[in-house]
């Protein structure tokens, strides 16, 4: 039995899967990325060997993905993490149906990638340098408005009134602006509400470059947060497709492409023997 | 005057008037005399057949006879045909041999005379009549040269042995001078130069006073030079348009029958007809009289049936037909005129509008 | 000024370091980053051909050891692809491309312009305010071209710093007959104003001369373009961006020479089957904003991320020499109006209204040079390139062509997620590529 | 085969033609005198007026035709028309407008004066959009005038003396009888009122049609109304212009050396068939397209000419002095 490993190293965190030749999750593993990448990686990649009962000679093919993909000597492989988010997408939301359009909001950026009916990415949108609408935003958000990330859901649901206005989708200016609502009267129920909306409209215009057809996969660690993706589906009207693990996608697809670069590679080998 | 007398005198009035339109009797004073080839009505027309030369009567054997008619007047068309015989023929055939042949007896009621012709060549009929007026002698002579000849025996035209002819007992003789190239087919193509010779008693007349004048009514005048010889560009008189249409209407047959093929060979055949003065045309062209009058004036001493003289006037006539042809009357000058004016409005104007180009920008004109 | 004269060489015996001037800072700003880019260019790929060895070196002389293209002519700054250099030649002049691509200029060049503008515009104005460039000081004259707002405007500025600038009149509607007539009277009115400046009045016979070299130029880069379409790619994008961008300031003649050199050996390598990048490298269509030394970031990443650029259109490199000039009659009235056709009717520069022959353009290019995608570049504040992007995204789309688009400027950060997206780009139609086969 | 197709695409189309067009003048000014003779349904100005023609223009035969009684027009002779109007477009469809730029004698003796003025230096004059626009319907306005005027005469609306009305008017009669040394057309016919205008007409327009074709290649061209009854039959033809819209960069070159001006065939990027009705199908433009087979010549869907780019460089690159 082959085993692949994928490491999707994100710029808030680091996440890890590892899968068997049919393509099982056998466990994955969620990090913070910090500053040293490539010993934070390499000890959350022991850490989840040893969950999964593997040693690192298991692993056929490791491969990385995401923005600190390159700074892995020991990688067999590296991909892009859209071709992984794809990739992964195709596996983890085959339970929903076709997955047609994949949103990702990450730690400091939005995806949205269209596939066609084979899972072969067509086009994809990002945005742009600033981090508007990230994850990042909701953290900032969070801890201005003195909650845990995990409350932001349970806070949007409660909100009463009409959701506050956000404006400023800047991270860097949130601060103040939330500063501001707050003095406005506005409940943190409904800043966060608004929040959810703000970053919402402002998915679904990327999402928009890229079409919206069939199952629409939400993954990254915000699709976490019921209360966005509630206000996603708002926006949109339409239903969204959130997998058990949403974060790990990423992982997941880089580790697939292993599996299918290892395979490629072997069948060569045996046609030139 | 009785309203009676008035309606009779109107009446006859008409009667003359109508009489003198059927062509018949007198002449008036110093009209020219001329010989016309042209039946004076319809009813005569029919015993005439169509040959080189004009009319012709035809017998059993295919012997050509011409007859001839003493008309006077200048309009060609409706000169008088003359009754009296005041005068006297005289012929000359192909082979100069001259007879004075006595007035036909074919239409009694005109003047006229009638002859054979056997032989291929130019016959040359005269007539011929003197009186004294106010002591002047008047010699008016008649001539008219007709052409004989059948396409069957051949086409060999010798200019030399068709010279023109002049008879002893005319005193002011016309002839005709042969073109170089002349033929059987020739024809006076307008746009044509003409030479005629005037001679008094067989010498060339300097001087002589030569008109010409056409069917329509154009004439021109002109002198003799040293040599007594004058010379005319046959003009065309307009046609009139409905005539001339009637003209192709009734004459116009076209022969072609095989298509297309045929058009290029008739294409070719009558530019070539244009050019030679050929018969052989497609339609058959409109053809016009002309009439050369040649006066000459001499101081002479006579009496004629007791009448005396100081002055003797010679008036000789010859008249003859032209060809207003398809290319009836062309002209280079106009033409490079023409072309020229082409070539220079356009030069012109495009100069122009190029120097106007060279200034920088022109604006836009919006109609208002 | 060389690198050798720069102040950083500290003398150690008398410990004393002299501080540097601005102009030096900039000098040796410039020269850092030329120097990189072609070390990136040199060095980061194996199998260069051998004679892009005389471009390499084109560039190192004028920016890190700054010396000059043109000693002895008159040298005319123009400001885009649409002056005709065969008219500039012919009044006995060199002309230079003033558009420029560095991060150092562009700096400077934001005092004049709005911070949301075009960093070419921006690198451009700063080239001239700074006055380091090396050819910057024997410009007569600059002919700036009213194409897009930002150039027209930047005219005025360029005055104020005490250039001598030429508006050249362009119309933004090329198809009809009124802009063909407006743009030709604006080509002739410049033909004859040359003189002024020149003193060599434009000839028959010099303009037709200058016609013939330009096209030899020309022929010669269509060589290496008919080279390119050869499958697998004999030579790399980069490259040839490179060679291109020369043609903005390098002496006629020597260009021509060292392209048919290139042309040459770029022939050999299509004779030996030779491949300038892997495999199954997806090839690319390079379009929108110039690529324009030493920004050169863009068409790097693609090739650095196993892509390679087949075939550009882009005025740094295509559009500057794809369209030539045909006469019928060699006259100066027939040849001006030529010139003035080919520089205005076959132009695919956004700023005209209608962009439907770039539309029409890449689907060709992309037939022609058996692409696989299109990457599409577009400067931040560049209005014109931003907003074709749509309508050329939807004719490629019609014909089933993948794109990229890319906003970037010139700064060189951002490089993190610029190059995720060019690599997912280029995983995405490697992925389409194996499916297609 | 590629060689010989890569020779055909190298062709110095400029002196191609112009032998090309020298042995087709000689063959139909001359050939009558050589014993040619290629009927009268030519769809060329071979003039029916030069006695010594090859062969005969067939618009004259046309002209003739149709001024029939319509009596006569209308049952036997119409056959004969149908039958001439075959064989003209027999002819034609051989090498479709290829008759204009290669065979006309008019056209090549316009040729001939174009090179007199590129010897004297004096440029050539262009139209501007808006007249080019308004001139090219005339040519029409004359098809149907030497049309309706024959026919006008047959039902005897119209005087015969306008029979052949555009022979009258064309500058042909006069010019090319000329080269047989046969002056006799240049002249004004004073037969009737008719004749005098259209012989002056056309005397004007000789001298119009020598300067015209001075400073305008091919001036008559443009008005030439065999070339709208071409047009009529153009889409039968086997012998095609095409263009590869997507190919085409609409750098303007083909546009540029059009004697004709024909605009669309630089702008026009839709039209896969380019050949236009004023085309005199020379193929300069193919010979000057420098996009790689953007432009070519098809016969029966094989090219047989088309744009190179190495094509374009031996043709279109100046020679050095």
């Amino acid at each position: 039995m082959n085993y692949y490993a994928g490491i999707d190293i994100g710029s808030t965190a680091i996440k890890l899967v590892v899968i068997d030749e049919e393509q099982n999750l056998l466990g994955s593993k969620v990090a913070a990325t910090g500053a040293l990448v490539e010993k934070n990686s390499m000890e959350a990649y022991n850490d989840l060997l040893k969950d999964v009962g593997l040693k690192e000679s298991d692993i056929s093919y490791l491969t990385t993905t995401g923005y600190g993909r390159k700074l892995i000597s020991s990688a067999d492989e590296t991909i892009s993490e859209i071709t992984a988010n794809a990739l992964g997408a195709k596996r983890m939301g085959a339970e929903f149906g076709t997955v047609r359009t994949i949103i990702n909001i990450g730690g400091q950026d939005t995806k949205a990638i269209s596939l066609d009916e084979h899972g072969t990415v067509v086009n994809f949108a990002m945005n742009d340098r600033c981090a508007a609408g990230t994850g990042r935003f909701l953290d900032m958000a969070a801890r201005n408005l003195e909650i845990s990330v995990e409350q932001l859901g349970e806070f949007h649901f409660n909100a009463k009134g009409t959701p506050a206005a956000v404006n400023a989708t800047c991270a860097v200016f949130a601060e103040s602006e939330i500063i501001g609502l707050l003095g406005g009267g506005h409940s943190r129920e409904e800043i966060v509400a608004g929040v959810h909306f703000s970053i919402a409209k402002r998915t679904i215009r990327l999402t928009k470059r890229v079409g919206i057809k069939d199952v629409l996969y939400f993954d990254g660690g915000p699709a976490l947060n019921k209360g966005l993706v509630a206000a996603i589906e708002d926006e949109l009207g339409k239903e969204l497709a959130i997998p058990k693990t949403p974060q790990v996608t990423t992982a997941y697809g880089a580790a697939i492409q292993g599996l299918e670069v290892h395979t490629f590679e072997i069948s060569e080998a045996r046609e030139q023997a | 005057m009785s309203s009676t007398g008035f309606i009779a005198w109107v009446g006859l009035c008409l009667t003359l008037v109508s009489l003198g339109s059927e062509g018949s009797v007198g002449r008036e004073e110093n009209s020219p005399l001329w010989l016309s080839g042209t039946p004076p009505n319809m009813e005569m027309m029919k015993q005439f057949s169509r040959a080189h030369g004009g009319m012709v009567i035809r017998d059993e054997e295919r012997n050509y006879s011409k007859m001839l008619w003493l008309r006077a007047g200048d309009d060609l068309k409706k000169a008088n045909y003359l009754s009296d015989k005041m005068g006297q023929f005289y012929l000359l055939d192909v082979k100069s041999n001259a007879s004075q042949p006595a007035p036909s007896s074919a239409d009694s009621a005109h003047t006229a005379i009638k002859f054979k012709m056997p032989d291929e060549g130019y016959y040359n009929a005269y007539y011929m009549e003197q009186n004294v007026r106010d002591g002047v002698r008047y010699v008016d002579v008649a001539k008219r040269e007709v052409l004989k000849h059948n396409c069957q025996l051949g086409h060999d035209f010798d200019v030399e042995q068709h010279r023109p002819q002049s008879a002893k007992q005319i005193p002011l003789e016309v002839l005709r001078l042969r073109f170089d190239d002349e033929t059987y087919h020739t024809r006076f193509n307008s746009g044509k130069n003409v030479l005629f010779k005037v001679l008094y008693k067989g010498d060339p007349v300097a001087n002589a006073a030569v008109t010409i004048s056409t069917e329509e009514g154009w004439s021109r005048n002109s002198k003799t030079d040293s040599e007594g010889i004058v010379s005319f560009l046959v003009i065309q008189d307009r046609f009139k348009q409905n005539e001339a249409q009637e003209v192709e209407k009734k004459q116009y047959k076209p022969k072609q029958t095989e298509g297309a093929r045929k058009y290029k060979k008739e294409g070719k055949s009558e530019h070539k007809q244009a050019e030679s003065g050929g018969s052989h045309g497609r339609m058959r062209r409109r053809s016009e009289e002309f009439l050369v009058t040649v006066q000459y004036r001499e101081p002479s001493i006579g009496e004629i049936d007791g009448l005396s003289y100081e002055q003797s006037v010679y008036t000789t006539t010859f008249p003859g037909h032209f060809s207003p042809s398809q290319s009836a009357y062309k002209s280079y000058a106009y033409g490079l005129t023409f072309g020229s004016a082409g070539f220079l409005v356009l030069g012109i104007g495009s100069y122009m509008y190029r120097r106007r180009r060279i200034k920088p920008f022109k604006e836009v004109n919006l109609d208002d | 000024m060389t690198v050798e004269e720069f102040p950083i060489k500290q003398d150690l015996k008398k410990k004393v370091r002299k501080i540097e001037t601005g102009e030096q800072r900039h000098v040796r700003h410039e020269a850092m980053e030329a120097k990189e880019v072609l070390n990136e260019i040199v060095n980061h790929f194996s199998g260069n051909p051998e004679s892009m060895d005389y471009f390499y070196e084109r560039f190192e002389a004028l920016y890190c050891d700054r010396q000059k293209p043109h000693d002895d002519k008159k040298v005319i700054g123009t400001m885009c692809v649409q002056i005709p250099d065969e008219i500039i030649y012919a009044a006995g002049a060199v002309p230079v491309r003033m558009c420029n691509g560095f991060y150092a200029d562009e700096q400077v060049g934001s005092e004049f312009m709005p911070a949301k503008s075009c960093s070419l515009v921006k690198a451009s104005l700063g080239m001239l305010k700074s006055g380091t460039n090396p050819y910057c000081d024997d410009v007569e004259m600059i002919v700036n071209p009213t194409t897009c707002d930002q150039k027209t405007k930047t005219g005025s500025v360029m005055r104020d710093m005490g250039y001598d600038v030429y508006d050249m009149e362009l119309p933004p509607v090329k198809e009809s007959e009124e802009g063909r007539e407006y743009w030709r009277r604006s080509v002739r009115k410049f033909t004859k104003n040359l003189k002024d400046i020149t003193g060599e009045k434009v000839t028959r016979k010099k303009l037709k001369q200058t016609i013939g070299k330009v096209a030899k130029a020309q022929h010669s880069y269509h060589r290496i373009q008919q080279l390119r379409k050869a499958v697998p790619a004999p030579v790399l994008g980069k490259d040839i961006f490179l060679a291109t961008n020369a043609f903005f300031f390098d002496d006629l003649e020597r260009w021509t020479e060292a392209m048919d050199r290139l042309g040459d050996e770029i022939e050999q390598r299509v004779a030996d089957k030779h491949n300038a990048a892997g495999v199954r490298t997806p090839r690319i269509i390079f379009t929108g904003s110039p690529p324009i030394f030493p920004n050169l970031k863009i068409p790097l990443m693609i090739e650095q991320a196993d892509a390679v650029i087949v075939a550009d259109e882009t005025c740094s490199s295509n559009r500057l020499l794809n369209d030539m000039v045909s006469v019928d009659e060699w006259f100066l009235y027939d040849m001006v109006d030529a010139i003035a056709d080919r520089y205005l009717k076959s132009c695919t520069c956004p700023v005209f209204t209608l962009n439907e022959d770039r539309q029409r353009r890449l689907v060709e290019l992309y037939k022609m040079y058996n692409a696989d995608g299109v990457v599409y570049q577009s400067f931040a504040g560049c209005q014109v390139y931003e907003l074709e992007q749509r309508s050329i995204a939807k004719i490629l789309e019609e014909n089933g062509i993948p794109m990229l688009y890319i906003e970037t400027d010139y700064s060189p950060s951002q490089s993190g997620q610029l190059s995720t997206r060019i690599e997912a780009f280029v995983e995405s139609l490697k992925s389409r590529k194996r499916k297609l086969a | 085969m590629t060689k010989i197709k890569n020779w055909v695409n190298h062709v110095d189309l400029r002196s191609f033609r112009f032998w090309f067009q020298l042995a087709a003048f000689v063959l139909l000014v001359y050939g009558g005198r050589l014993a040619i003779d290629l009927g009268n349904s030519l769809p060329t100005f071979s003039c029916g007026y030069n006695r010594e023609n090859g062969g005969v223009c067939y618009l004259l035969p046309l002209q003739h035709q149709l001024a029939q009684p319509w009596s006569r027009l209308f049952s036997g002779m119409g056959l004969a028309v149908l039958t001439g109007l075959g064989t003209f477009v027999l002819w034609f469809i051989v090498i479709n407008k290829g008759w204009c730029g290669y065979i006309c004698p008019l056209g090549t003796i316009q040729d001939w004066i174009t090179a007199l003025r590129k010897k004297m230096g004096i440029r050539y004059s262009t139209y501007s959009d808006d007249q080019f626009k308004k001139l090219k319907v005339i040519k029409y306005v004359l098809l149907l005038l030497l049309i309706f005027i024959p026919l006008g005469i047959g039902g005897q609306f119209l005087s015969h003396d306008l029979g052949t009305p555009f022979c009258k008017i064309c500058p042909g009669r006069m010019i090319v009888p000329m080269f047989n040394g046969d002056f006799s057309q240049w002249v004004i016919d004073f037969a009737s009122t008719e004749r005098m205008i259209l012989t002056a007409l056309g005397m004007f327009i000789t001298g119009l049609f020598l300067v015209g074709s001075f400073i305008k290649k091919r001036f008559f061209c443009f008005f030439c109304p065999m070339s709208a009854l071409h047009y009529i039959f153009a889409k039968l033809s086997p012998f095609k212009l095409i263009k590869d819209g997507g190919k085409c960069t609409r750098c303007g070159d083909c546009y540029r050396v059009c004697d004709m001006e024909i605009r669309p065939i630089a702008d026009d990027v839709v039209s896969v068939d380019i050949l236009k009705d004023d085309c005199i199908m020379c193929l300069k433009c193919v010979a000057a397209c420098p996009e790689e087979g953007c432009l070519k010549v098809n016969v029966l869907g094989k090219t047989v000419f088309e744009a190179t780019e190495s094509g374009f460089k031996k043709r279109m690159t100046p020679p050095e002095e």
